[in-house]
């Protein structure tokens, strides 16, 4: 095979999207709920393969606790703890038409230095812990509604 | 029509890399072994040989010499009237505590053979006498006699002077 | 699937060389994002070998050019890497995480210079 | 005008904040037992600080991401919290010697045992970061941090043969009494304490919570560029104050007292107040930044709420670990560990750990997709940080060695 005739792939796509790497511009980039608040990492990405035309998808951002363990290898802990958390914390409060952990990939904006999705902190996974911290110990601290004396 | 594959449908078995982890939890656990024994007060190994009974006396020597010089420089810094009493207070405890432990410490250390004997008594006798005389000045400073400082410290001009010499002699 | 589990599968070609694992996958971003259109991440290549280090830190195509001491480094390591569209796969072996290409598969070695 | 003014304190406050526990200790030590002959150690340190703590406030200001968040991004998870530990153990071990600093500082003016005055710093240190803002936390400290400018005073006092210290501090050479591998193992140590990597993790998230764009590229270059060195120097004026009333003397410092006790004998009671006062600012400030730095860390690294600038309520995970870490630093302090030994721990740890926070920066202010094309580094500091990434690597390597063969320093 010369080296000439390689090129049927061309490195630089065609087609006028934009480019990007997943591992690089995807995965770990912080995300920012709909009011701009930080609610977590993209912890893993969601593939969705068509068998028919082998095409394949990034079909959604996946976060909560559970999802990085399972990254990181810890495959068996990670769907324990995201099992775990669905059990203990499933109340879905706006009946969102998805899981907790899983924000379809159509609800992220601009990728940047973070990602920006359209949804609510309250309704992901990744808070979880945040309202268990705030209502069991922060809430009852004083001065934990206000801000700091300027 | 496109549908998403499902890790748990292909229930497969893996091989983890654990070899790293492992590596770098045991290097993680020695550094903490480390600073435990680093941490709580001076260890003192045994002494095998004369040469390293000697090595051992010269450290303990050199906390000596630099406590007694410390309190001397307190004694006459209080005594100008330049530190107040808590300051040469609390200093002066700390020294007494750090010499009494170096003293402890070196009293502990079994003397491997007849030579270290000598040189075991020698440096325990000075640390000694700086311990009492350090002890003096730290009582003057708590009746408050700060601008007295000074002559309780005399006696400790000659502990510095015989640990030097000591440092000197083992030099040789 | 998850992302993390194809980046534990390898390539192999149709006579049975190995390439090597996956390291990362090239995404188009093309199209608008509508509500249930999935086409908006399409993913349009496959990352095999070792460059994946150089990947994740922005050595790739030039995009970080700095400092030389690291480009350098990293472009050495991007090169052993290679680039395989998608459409290239013949088939998926999902028990031993293994994808095979098409006969006619043509690789692209990465470069930092195109 | 009120521009000038707001520069100026800004410089005053790096200065003042650049001091801390480890600093303190390190070149009190070193002045004493290798006299000026480490000093170029501490000036290669805070070029290094200077360089880095620049980018990362850069990085900072242009993307709006804070330094621990960029360390998984580009270490990826597994490295990312093989960092997170260990920058949250050192940080640990940082924010005990610090509490126990402002607690031994409070014994010398109280004659109380610091051990009984621990539990009361930590709570003061927790109310602080519950209750004060952001900026009037740095001020305060910061500027109160400046009354360590007697430690010139002291040298000033002392009256030394200038052209001498100048000579010995420029022809460095290893003491008789010390072999090579004491000498290294203090040498990392200074530089440890000057390129401590909570400063950045502070420094960029104190960007972040401040709200700097583009238009405070120029302050934090300013700030960076007068206010680090300057506080250098009074790191090099403690060495200096040791080497010349303690070294004479056969004195090892290993006791905080004693880095006070030059300036008492030289200025007197007056300038022993003010520099309690500055050991106390210095140790306080520093205990701050080292607990929101536990909370920085680990928030980052998981994407939560950060951040003290808005209600505690809006970031109750980040309040918890900033609790924690202050609780359980006291409780270790508590123990009767030796602070000072536990502060020579955290700078050497410092060191080694040093790389896997400084290389991302590094790959990031390169990176035009998070600067911006036109401010990404340029050719001659990014020679300047190649090289000191390379030392970093190395000092990483020889710590842990250098550590077991002069039994820490001993």
């Amino acid at each position: 095979m010369s080296e000439a005739s390689d090129w049927r792939v061309p490195d630089n796509p065609t087609s006028a999207g934009r480019v990007l790497h997943a591992t690089l511009d995807l995965l770990d980039r912080q995300l920012r709920d709909r009011n701009g608040k930080l609610c977590g990492n993209v912890d893993d990405l969601e593939i969705t393969r068509d068998e028919e035309t082998g095409q394949m998808f990034i079909s959604a951002i996946l976060c909560g606790p559970g999802v990085l363990a399972y990254r990181m290898g810890r495959r068996r802990l990670g769907r324990w703890l995201e099992e775990a958390n669905r059990r203990v914390h499933d109340t879905p409060r706006h009946h969102e038409p998805f899981e907790r952990t899983r924000i379809p990939i159509e609800l992220a904006g601009q990728v940047g230095p973070t990602i920006d999705v359209a949804v609510d902190i309250d309704d992901l996974a990744t808070h979880d812990m945040e309202r268990w911290t705030l209502t069991h110990v922060i809430r009852h601290i004083p001065g934990s509604g206000s801000r700091a004396n300027q | 029509m496109p549908s998403a594959t499902h890790p748990r449908s292909r229930g497969i078995g893996h091989v983890e890399r654990r070899r790293p982890r492992r590596a770098a939890a045991l290097a993680t656990l020695t550094i903490v072994a480390m600073l435990a024994a680093g941490c709580s007060e001076h260890s003192v190994g045994p002494a095998r040989t004369y040469d390293d009974y000697e090595r051992k006396s010269r450290t303990s020597a050199e906390v000596a010499l630099s406590a007694v010089e410390t309190v001397r420089l307190l004694a006459e810094t209080s005594t100008d009237g330049n530190a107040w009493g808590a300051y040469t207070s609390v200093s002066l405890s700390e020294q007494e505590d750090t010499l009494a432990a170096t003293e402890g410490d070196f009293a502990s250390i079994q003397p491997p053979d007849h030579r270290s004997d000598d040189l075991r008594a020698t440096l325990l006798e000075l640390l000694g006498a700086a311990s009492d005389h350090i002890a003096a000045v730290r009582i003057e400073a708590r009746r408050g006699n700060l601008g007295s400082l000074a002559d309780a410290a005399v006696p400790l001009a000659a502990d510095s002077a015989a640990l030097q010499q000591f440092l000197v002699s083992i030099e040789r | 699937m998850r992302i993390s589990d194809l980046l534990e599968y390898t390539v192999e070609s149709a006579d049975g060389q190995r390439l090597g694992r996956i390291s990362d996958v090239r995404v188009i971003q093309d199209g608008p994002l509508i509500r249930g259109v999935q086409s908006a991440f399409r993913v349009d290549a496959l990352i095999v070998g070792r460059g994946g280090l150089a990947e994740r830190l922005g050595y790739i195509r030039g995009r970080v050019q700095g400092p030389w001491m690291l480009r350098v480094l990293f472009s050495r390591l991007e090169r052993r890497s290679q680039v395989i569209a998608v459409s290239d796969i013949d088939h998926w072996d999902d028990d031993a995480r293994v994808i095979h290409l098409v006969a006619d598969a043509h690789r692209v070695r990465r470069t930092l210079e195109t | 005008m009120k521009k000038v003014l707001g520069v100026a304190l800004g410089v005053l406050t790096a200065i003042g904040g650049f001091v801390d526990m480890g600093d303190l200790v390190a070149n009190a030590e070193t002045g004493a037992r290798f006299d000026m002959n480490l000093a170029w150690v501490v000036i290669v340190g805070v070029i290094g600080i200077v360089v880095y703590a620049e980018m990362s406030g850069r990085v900072a200001a242009l993307c709006g991401r804070p330094v621990f968040d960029l360390v998984r991004e580009r270490l990826g998870p597994r490295f990312g919290m093989a960092n997170l530990l260990a920058s949250f153990f050192i940080n640990m071990l940082t924010l005990t010697a610090e509490i126990a600093g402002v607690a031994l500082s409070l014994s010398l003016v109280s004659s109380v045992n610091y051990l009984f005055l621990i539990p009361f710093v930590a709570f003061l240190v927790w109310l602080v970061c519950w209750r004060m803002s952001f900026v009037m936390m740095e001020r305060i400290f910061g500027l109160l941090g400046l009354c360590l400018v007697v430690f010139a005073v002291t040298v000033w006092k002392i009256g030394p043969d200038w052209n001498q210290l100048f000579s010995d501090a420029a022809h460095p050479h290893v003491p008789h009494s010390e072999t090579v591998f004491t000498y290294a193992y203090f040498g990392i140590a200074l530089f440890g304490a000057a390129m401590t990597p909570y400063e950045v993790f502070f420094f960029s998230s104190g960007a972040v919570e401040d709200g700097w764009t583009r238009k405070d590229l120029g302050e934090n270059k300013i700030n960076v560029l007068i206010g680090f060195p300057l506080g250098a120097a009074l790191s090099l004026a403690i060495m200096a104050s040791t080497h010349l009333l303690l070294a004479p003397r056969h004195i090892s410092v290993d006791q905080l007292s004693q880095v006070a006790l030059p300036v008492a004998s030289a200025v007197g009671r007056l300038g022993l107040a003010v520099v309690i006062i500055g050991i106390f600012a210095a140790t306080f400030g520093a205990a701050l930044e080292t607990s929101l730095s536990a909370g920085y860390v680990v928030a980052q690294y998981l994407g939560w709420p950060w951040g003290k600038h808005s209600a505690p309520r809006t970031a109750s995970r980040f309040h918890v670990v900033v609790m924690m870490s202050i609780i359980a630093a006291a409780l270790f302090g508590l123990t009767g560990v030796d602070p000072v030994k536990v502060t020579e721990y955290s700078i050497v740890l410092s060191a080694a750990a040093l790389p896997l926070t400084y290389f991302p920066i590094l790959v990031i202010a390169n990176d035009p997709r998070y600067v911006g094309p036109e401010h990404t580094n340029g050719r001659f500091l990014n020679a300047v940080a190649s090289v000191y990434l390379v030392i970093l690597v190395l000092v990483a390597i020889a710590t842990i060695p250098l550590m077991i063969i002069t039994k820490g320093g001993s």
